[in-house]
Parts: structure tokens; C-alpha cells; sequence
């Protein structure tokens, strides 16, 4: 098998949110993604993690990881996303080049 | 005089009360650093048996109850939960320091509804040989949807007038349905309707009652390390937000102690009845009132709402308010 | 006709047994979208909880039992278990839209043994005061292995069949150990062992009883919540999966009860044994058997058989099922 | 210290199967894996997360990660993985550039 | 001679105790590979509980106690702790194989205190209707400090002599703060605060108490499974560690008999306190000790102190010592 | 909007050194964090995974990722928890090219 290249973005954010992100994810075309419960520290200074107590679990963080063919796709997600929740909600993102088998399982048919 | 020295003594017995002590205890283990954790699947299950055991408890005496004796209860209760918002926003109003819409929302939060509150009355009232209807915990959405739509609502038409720019309808319908498929309220139907509509006796007997007590024990402690660990939010926020979550329990408390009254007169409230109306009205909300809100209104700063709520609010309702409401019933009903 | 009179009442009368309320709930639920939720953690220890106390429950009385007592029910079941899966995967068999190994899967399901039904039977032949031997549910295993094992090795040997590329053997021994290191069947093996060889008697009536009937409650909840979030998985494969689903385990259920009335005859197998090896027959596997076969026969899909036997299964097996199995036992034994 | 080329590999698939698949990775020569619970949904449409009461445990997702010196290492654990389980099990890897310290450790000896 | 027949008869009834049961099920569930497991956040609560339940009964007897009865028995809890971590580094440093540091790690772990073995010793010694002062579990910490804080002096001491680099001080005040903000140690003196200070009395009854031997049941199986588990770990170290792991318990809890004996001369401490205060010095810390020790100690290797401690100390603490004490009292005080 | 190089550091070791290793972080200059539970083999050969009743709950591993926006500081990074902790504590480290929106947000003001 040969590898081929493409994008990873991931988006690091509030579970609250989670399901409008991957909202945009589908609608911008992407066949999946990954999530995983996260907690961290920013600018806003809340440490959240999911395992302790917390009388808010949607406060908590995830990371979000969605694998496109497509450049392109990959920063309309992130733009997207930030466009839309990040002046209010907490969260970062970013990109980064990967290589993959199988192309074909990240492009819609 | 003499009901200040009662009340004074009922204070300092309170702080004897196991209630009030793993309260205290929790925001002790916070404050001194500890590693004690209470892990957080079992305090989701603690808040779902909880509201189970309310909710079954109150269907089964929904099923045997004069409907008409709940009516002006409830009535009571969307009025007090739409007072307070209303109060609230304005009072915050008058503050220039506060953002519109933070003051909104944290009004918002106080008109909605506690269940930890709500429970450890519900054991300060047995513990007292108190008697109330098991149907008036069913109180619970009655103020506390009408509350948060309310804030939303009003936060909305806000900052429609300030920034033209968004055309962002408020979805009445849709911030009911989102606040009834919360886990709290979820758990409350739940229970109301297997209470309702089945004949779970006793398996409320056997299981939810008995846990009833010790599951909020555990909750009161996971409320106070919460309280504490908020502490730093609120100091971030004005200090005004402090000053209100402290006289505003006590405040929206004594507003509904005296519907209930009326209620009494009219239709034979009972008075433990009357304090648990007293503090639900107190009680802010803690769980599922801030994603709510978060959801609803994202410009609208949560560590104030949030901090104002968990750590002052609820440890006032709790420490303050439950027992003044005891206190104030006795000498009004001559308990 | 009166046995459907009785029937049909018993039927409603179950629709309010909180045991069906709670199944019921968890499906609405789920269906209106709740965010309601129960820890992961929690739904692990409550199985283990309840496979626990059956098992301490079980070799307890093993202990004092009359073993040839249980050699014919034991055979029962193991015959029961072989016969479901050859039915099953020969029905599969003539439906050209199911595929072969789809089909046996499934059947292997069927054939395996679900705690969440037995713990309700248990709880609900108690709520009628009708009596059988604790060892009872300790038939689970007898049926449960050698039900997945012969679908495993119908389906290798479909495979190989078919594709005569890849040779594997099928590993019986493997799938016993697998089967038996399951965490369910661990749970069982471990709480008969230890009322088999210790005096486990007063934790089991100070703890593993006592909350027996609640974790119930919370279980038949996760197990609607499942039965409804599964139901697209099924919906995206053939609808003879649901048909299957609804009959066979009344099929099921019926032929064990005939296996059980001759032990009856023979050896004087309570009437409530009876019932117990029904729904033992009539159960399928929704813990420990999906993984299993999903391991051993990687080319199933599992939405074929999981979403038939979670979705369809279950729910028919403990609302149709039991009633139907206790008012057959009334009118068959005259309780 | 110098920063030292190597490659990441990602394996994304259910947690069924992670023992085989490290069993894939320590053939492979790979000295040690990183393993984090995640939920996700792909082509089979399925979310899964370990969190929520979820019947069968062992269909939740897992993110392996393992650094290996040696990008053919890297492909030889990609293709076996692919090869063994993909066909039957829902999954997907990639590869990554990173830069570790002391790459002896990522070595055999 | 009648001793020793009776300390046999008493050992083969204790491996038909339940308390045994469970740690040896969990010993053998984990050696057949079952794939059973116990959630985290569910281990973690129970420990909580157990402790809180120690505490909480501790809190309220020393409320009415004779504080001067509890002199000598917590003056000789930290005679205990330390002679054992000097006795343990003394022996270690003798054998060559043994690297100094984890030598004296292994000590301070042993003069350390175990939470489960003694809620196990507590359940053991109600069955046997042996009475003791509730208080007695609350000279957990006074044994449990000073050898954790002993052995890291001493592990620095070692490691300053030896790397005259690093002139890292020992900070005596922080390793008390961080063993009195470890989660184990912080839920039994918020037990014991709440026991002193509020009147939790019925919480206590209706919920910690009647929850306490079932917990201990799961919580003793966890302590197999992970004996078991460890064991790994202490085959890849020197097998002295092993050894010693064996025969420790027994000389420390035979001191601590001895010491206590005296007490119970001295002041009359009843001959459960006695056989508790054993108990109490033959475990060895499995919880909040092993990270106290990493984080002080650094440099020394955790498979060693850990494996000696989980793998073969836990179950010879439980298995050996706790019926060895109970006979020994019941000859010593004609029980 | 645009991409902009940025580098993210990856930090794998147990969880009780977390607080340190995130001490170093914030002395380095990161803006944030966000800590991942994991589980793992290395050359100590331990599994570790939080999920299942262990013993001793500060042995798990943790994921730990800080994005920052200079390569310097994240070698500066990877340097100190490396020789602050890696002689005693299981653990590795690695950098990976990624590229962020909005690189203001992990500059320090
Ligand atoms: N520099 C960073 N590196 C890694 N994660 C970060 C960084 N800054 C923020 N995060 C993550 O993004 C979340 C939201 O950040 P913020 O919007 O800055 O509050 C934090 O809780 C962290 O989990
Ligand atoms: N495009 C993608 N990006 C990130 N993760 C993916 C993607 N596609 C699939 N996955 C992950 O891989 C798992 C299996 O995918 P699949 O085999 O497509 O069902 C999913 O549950 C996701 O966690
Ligand atoms: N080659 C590797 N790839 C990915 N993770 C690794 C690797 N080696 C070690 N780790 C992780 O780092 C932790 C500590 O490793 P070690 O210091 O080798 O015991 C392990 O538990 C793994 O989670
Ligand atoms: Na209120
Ligand atoms: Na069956
Ligand atoms: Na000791």
C-alpha cells in the first residue's frame, strides 16, 4: 500500500459545543471524527477534566480530531468553527499534515 | 425577640446538622488542598437517584392527590420563578459594572431551581417530624423553566437592541424541550411518571429511600468543594454579583414563604409545605441551569453567574435559608 | 379462553410492574431525545452486582442441594441452548437476504443467556411469591456456552466453505476459556464459588440483597435506553431480524418450559424452576455474547444481530415473556 | 539536547481489538504505545464513547499511538493492521512527522 | 500446644470467612485472565466510604472518651511506625542485593497503614462479637506519618551522603501536608470531624454502616485482583523483598500486640483495641502511601516496594495476621 | 483567515508528575495546556489505563499538549521536563509542525 497525504484539524473546545462542531464537520464534508474527553488550561484559566466531580460536566473540554483529503476543507472546518463559537466559548485549533492509507475512506461519495 | 433567639438557637443547632456539615466539609477539604475526590460518575448517579426518589415519591402522592389542592402552588410557583428573574435583571440593571446580559442571566439562575437544596430540606424536614404534601417537590419545573426561558428571553430582546446586526429569533419551544431533556428534569419526570403510572413502592422503599439521606450527604460535600473551587471565578467578577447571591435566597424565600401562606389559607397548604415552596424559591440553580444558559446566551460571562450561584447562593439556601424558613413556620404555624 | 382472560390481565397488570416501567422509561427516554444519562461505571457495577448476588444465592443452596436434582435441568438446558442455535441458523437459512453468518450469529445470540431478563424474572417471581431452587439461575452458563460455541463453529465452518483461502480451526477450548473469562460469567462463577466454598451469608443479606431489586430498576432503564438507540442499527438491516426477534423467544421460552415440566414430573422441579428455565430460553445475550461472537466471527455484522437481540429481543423477553411464562405456570401447576 | 527525526503512527479502531493490534506493534519492533479511550463516528455511523452506560464496552474506540526511529517500521504497522482488521473491523491509522529526544529509546536493543 | 490447634482450627474457619474469600477470589479471577473488572471511580467511592465510616464512628466515640485511655495507645502507634521503618531499613541494608533506597522505601511502606486491612480486621472482629473502642481506628495516621515521613528522612539522608550534587532538604511540614491532603487520609479526618462536631448519627446508621461490610467485600476483591496483578512486578526484583514482605507483618503486629497489652494494663484497653492496634502495624499502606513515597523518593523503585506490599504483605496481613491476633487475644484474655 | 507555523510539544508520563511537568509549561511562557488520560506500555513495561480499579490511581499516564508559537521554547520545554524528571519518572516527549489560527492567542502579553 502507498501513502497519501492529508490534514489533520483538531479542535480542542468544550463538550458543550461538541455537537455543533461536529455539525460543521459533516456539513463541511467530512466521513468522520474522532473525539476524545480532554481537560487543559487557557486563557480563560479553567481546568477541566471529567474524571473529578464537577457539578457542570458540560464544562469540560474534548478534543476533537477529523481527518479530510482536503486541505482546503480542513480550514474551512477551522474557520468555520472559530468563526462561529470562538469569541464565546473557550477553544483552539489547529492543523497538521498527515499520510494516510486508503484515501478513498475520507472522501464522500 | 423571642423568634430571634429561636431562630438564633435553630442556627446554631443547624450547624450541628450533618447536612450543614458536609456542606462545610467539602469547602474545608477544597480550601486545605486535599486530594479527596468524589468520582464524577458517582455524582451523576447520586443526582439521578435523588431526583428519582423525589420524583417516584411525588407521582405515587400525585396519584392519590386533590388536583386542585396543586393548583395555586404551582401557580404560585411560575409567578415566583418569573418575579425573580424580573427582580433581578433589574436590580443588576442599576449596577453599571455588571453587563446587561451577565445580570440577566445570573437572575436567571436564581429563579431556577436546586435539587441539592431541595433535598437536604427534604431531610431537614423529616428530621424535624415536619409534614409536607410529596407532591410539592413536583414544584421543581414549574419555576424553574419558567425562570430561565424568561432570562433567555430577556437577554435575547437585550442584545437584539444593541447589536442590530444578528437576527436570532428566541425558540420558546425549543429552550422547554431542551430543558426538559436535561438530566435533572429528565430524571424528575421520570420518576414522577413511573410514580404515576406504575406501582414502584417498593422499590422506593427498598432502594431509593433508604439511599436518600447518605447519597446527599455525599452530594452536600461535592456542593461545597464545588463552592469553593468557584471562589476564585467570583473574585474575578464584581463583587456586586456577591453581595446579591447573598441577600437574594433569603429575599425570594420569604416572597414565596408568603404565597404559601396564602396558599395555606386558601387551600390548606400544609406549612411543611409552604418551607419547601420557601426553599425552592430560594434555591438557585446549580446543575442543569448553567449549560442552559451557557447554550442560550454565550456572550453572558459564566463565572459570574456560575460563581455568584455555586458559591454563595447555594451554601446560603442551604445554611441560611432552610433554617430561618424552619424557624419562621414554627412560630407562624405554632409548630 | 380464561387462560387468556388471566393472561391478557396479567399482561396489564405487568404494564404497571415498576420491573416493565422501568424498561418502558428508558426507552421514552431515549426516544425524546433526554440527555439523562447513567455512568458507564455505575451500569458495570450494577451487572456485577446482580450477577453476584445470583451466584452467591445459587451456591448457597448448591451447597445443601440435592445435585441430582439438577442433573436433568442442567441437561435441559444445554439441549435447549444447541437446539435454539440449530433452529435458528436453519430458519436464517432459507431467508436469501440474511447472510449466512449473519444468521448464525444471531441465533447464537438467542441461544445465550441475558442477566438483565433473569434478575427481573427473579425479582418478579418474588413479587408473586413463587418459590424455586436458588441454583436455579446457575443454569445461565450451561446454556450460554454451548450455544455460542456451536454458532461459532456453524459459522467457521460456513466460511471455510465458502473460502477455502483461510484455514482456521475452530479453538473450542479457547472459546470456553473466553466465554468463562467474560466479565459476566466471571461475576457468576465468582459469587457461586463463594457461596459454594464460604459463608458469604450475612453479606449477601446485609448488601447483595437488599439492593438487588433497585440496581434492577436502574438496568432495565440502561437496557431500554439501549433498545432504543439501537433500533436504527436494526432498521438498516433485513426486517426479518425484528420477526425473528419477536417470536423466537416465546418459541423459545416454550419449549424450555416443556423440557422443565418433564424435570418437574421427573424430579419434582418446582413450578418456579420452570418458569426460571423459560426465561433463561427465552433471554438472549446483550452483555458478554456480542463481543464474543464478534470476536470469533469478525465477518457478522453486528448491527444484524445486536440490534435484533437489544432492541427486539430483550424487551419481548422480559414484557412478553414472563407474564406469559407465570400465567402459563398458574394455570399448568395451579398456583 | 538534538531533536531526532521519527514517526508517529495513529491507529483508530475499536477497543476489541486493541490487544491484536498491539500485539501487531510489539512484532513490529515498536519499544512502546500510548493508548487513549475516544469515541467517534465513521463510515458504520456508530458513536461511540466510554463515558455513558453503554451495554457492550468493547465496541467504544480507542486511539493508539506508537513512535517508531524508523518510517518502514512505521508502514509494516500500518499495512499488518490495515491487512488483519480493517475488512472486518472499523478503523483507521495514518502517520506523522514528529521530532523526539533520545531516539535510543525508541530502539530496540 | 492447645494454642496452636486453636490458632489452626481458627485458620481454617477464616478461609471460610467471606472477607478472605473475596481477596483470594480476586487472587484467582485475576490468574485465570478473567477479563471481570471493577470501574475506578467505583473502588475509589468505596474507599471513601470505608473511611468515612471508620471516621465518622471514630469522630463520635472520641466525642465521649476518656482522652487519656487514648494517650498510650497513639503514643505507641508512633513508636510503632518508627521502629518498624527502622528495624525494615536495618534489615534491608544487610543484603546487598537490595539497593539502600529501596530498602528503605519497602519500610516505610510496611510501618505505613492499610485502610483495607484494617476495615477487614473491623468486620472480623464484629463477627467474632469482639468489642473495641471505636477510636482505635483512628490511630490510623499517628502510626501511618511518622514512618512515611521516617523513611523519607532517612531515603535523603542515604542519597545526600552518597550524590553530594543535589542538597535537596527534606521538608518534614510538606510531606505532613501532602499525607494529610492524600485522598485516603483526608476522607477519615473529615469523618472523624464530622463524627466530633456534628451529630451524624443517623446518616451514620442508615447509610455508611449498613453499606460497610458489602463494600469491604468488592474492596478486598479489587486487593486480590491486584496482588495477583503486582506480582509480575516483584518476580523482576530481588525475591528478599518477598521474604520480607512474609514475615514482616507478623513481627510488627506481635510488637504491637505487646505494646498494646501494656496499654491494656496500664489503662484498660479493651482486647479488641488490641488485636486492632496488631492489625494496624502488621499492614502495610496499599493507597496513599506508594505516590508519597514516589514523589519523596524518587530514585527508588516502585516494583520493589509496591510488589512486596500489594503482592505478599496485603493478603499475609489479612489472610495470616488478623486470625493470629484473634487467637492469640482469645488465649492471652480468655475471651 | 490565515495559517501560522506554530509548534505543538507532546509530554506522555504518569499522571503524579502532571503538576509539575505543567509547572515547567507555564515558567516556559505556554499560554495553555490540555491534559489527555491515557494508558501505555513503555520500556517499564506497565499498562496503565484509568478505567479499571488500580490501586494506585497517580500511576496512570497523562497526554499532555501545549501548543506554542516558538520552536525555541518548545525544545526549551521538552528539555526541562525531560531532565527534570525522565531519569526517575516513565515518560517520553516529541514536537510535531503544526499550523494555528489566530497566533496571538499563545503569545504571552
Ligand atoms: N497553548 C495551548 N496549548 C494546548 N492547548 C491549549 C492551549 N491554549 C488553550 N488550550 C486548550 O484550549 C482550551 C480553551 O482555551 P482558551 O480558549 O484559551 O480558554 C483550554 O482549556 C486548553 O485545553
Ligand atoms: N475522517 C475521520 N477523521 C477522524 N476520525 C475518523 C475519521 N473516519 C473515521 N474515524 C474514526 O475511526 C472510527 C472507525 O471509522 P469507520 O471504520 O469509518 O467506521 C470512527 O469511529 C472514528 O473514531
Ligand atoms: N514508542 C512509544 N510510542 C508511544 N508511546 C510510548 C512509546 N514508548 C513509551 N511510550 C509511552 O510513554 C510511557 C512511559 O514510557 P517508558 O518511560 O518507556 O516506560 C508509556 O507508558 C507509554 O504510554
Ligand atoms: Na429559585
Ligand atoms: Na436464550
Ligand atoms: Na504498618
Amino acid at each position: 500500500m502507498t501513502l497519501h497525504r492529508a490534514e489533520k484539524v483538531v479542535i480542542i473546545t468544550e463538550k458543550m459545543i461538541s455537537r455543533g462542531v461536529c455539525e460543521i464537520l459533516e456539513a463541511c464534508g467530512a466521513t468522520g471524527y474522532t473525539i476524545v474527553a480532554a481537560g487543559g488550561k487557557g486563557s480563560r484559566n479553567i481546568r477541566m477534566t471529567s474524571e473529578r466531580a464537577s457539578v457542570i460536566d458540560e464544562f469540560a473540554n474534548v478534543k476533537i480530531e477529523v481527518i479530510v483529503n482536503d486541505k482546503a476543507m480542513g480550514e474551512a472546518i477551522m474557520d468555520q468553527v472559530a468563526e462561529k463559537y470562538f469569541a464565546d466559548y473557550p477553544g483552539i485549533t489547529y492543523i497538521e499534515d498527515v499520510q494516510i492509507l486508503r484515501p478513498a475512506k475520507f472522501e464522500h461519495d | 425577640m423571642e423568634f430571634v433567639l429561636d431562630f438564633l438557637s435553630r442556627l446554631i443547632t443547624q450547624f450541628q446538622s450533618p447536612t450543614l456539615g458536609f456542606l462545610i466539609g467539602g469547602m474545608l477539604v477544597a480550601a486545605l488542598g486535599s486530594n479527596l475526590k468524589i468520582p464524577n460518575a458517582i455524582y451523576q448517579f447520586i443526582v439521578f437517584m435523588l431526583l428519582m426518589k423525589i420524583g417516584i415519591s411525588g407521582g405515587i402522592e400525585i396519584r392519590q392527590a386533590d388536583l386542585s389542592a396543586m393548583l395555586l402552588p404551582a401557580l404560585s410557583s411560575i409567578v415566583i420563578g418569573i418575579a425573580i428573574v424580573l427582580l433581578g435583571s433589574f436590580v443588576f440593571s442599576l449596577i453599571p459594572s455588571v453587563k446587561r446580559e451577565d445580570g440577566i442571566a445570573t437572575a436567571g439562575l436564581f429563579g431556577a431551581v436546586s435539587a441539592s437544596t431541595l433535598a437536604a430540606a427534604i431531610v431537614l424536614l423529616e428530621e424535624e417530624s415536619i409534614l409536607f404534601e410529596a407532591w410539592v417537590p413536583a414544584l421543581y419545573p414549574f419555576m424553574d423553566i419558567p425562570a430561565l426561558i424568561l432570562a433567555i428571553v430577556l437577554a435575547n430582546i437585550h442584545l437584539r437592541k444593541t447589536s442590530a446586526g444578528k437576527e436570532s429569533k428566541v425558540d420558546v419551544a425549543g429552550i422547554v424541550k431542551e430543558s426538559l431533556r436535561s438530566s435533572a428534569l429528565s430524571a424528575l419526570i421520570l420518576g414522577l411518571a413511573l410514580g404515576l403510572f406504575t406501582r414502584p413502592d417498593r422499590v422506593l422503599e427498598t432502594f431509593y429511600e433508604p439511599l436518600f439521606r447518605g447519597f446527599l450527604s455525599i452530594l452536600l460535600l461535592v456542593m461545597g468543594m464545588e463552592a469553593y473551587a468557584r471562589l476564585n471565578e467570583l473574585r474575578r467578577v464584581a463583587h456586586w454579583y456577591a453581595v446579591y447571591a447573598f441577600f437574594a435566597p433569603i429575599m425570594h424565600g420569604l416572597m414565596a414563604f408568603g404565597l404559601g401562606y396564602i396558599a395555606h389559607l386558601a387551600t390548606g397548604f400544609s406549612p411543611g409545605g409552604v418551607i419547601l415552596l420557601a426553599v425552592i424559591a430560594a434555591s438557585n440553580s446549580d446543575i442543569s441551569g448553567p449549560p442552559t444558559l451557557r447554550a442560550a446566551i454565550p456572550s453572558a460571562n459564566p463565572s459570574a453567574y456560575i460563581g455568584a450561584s455555586t458559591s454563595v447562593g447555594t451554601p446560603v439556601s442551604i445554611a441560611v435559608c432552610i433554617p430561618l424558613f424552619i424557624a419562621l413556620a414554627q412560630v407562624v404555624f405554632e409548630l
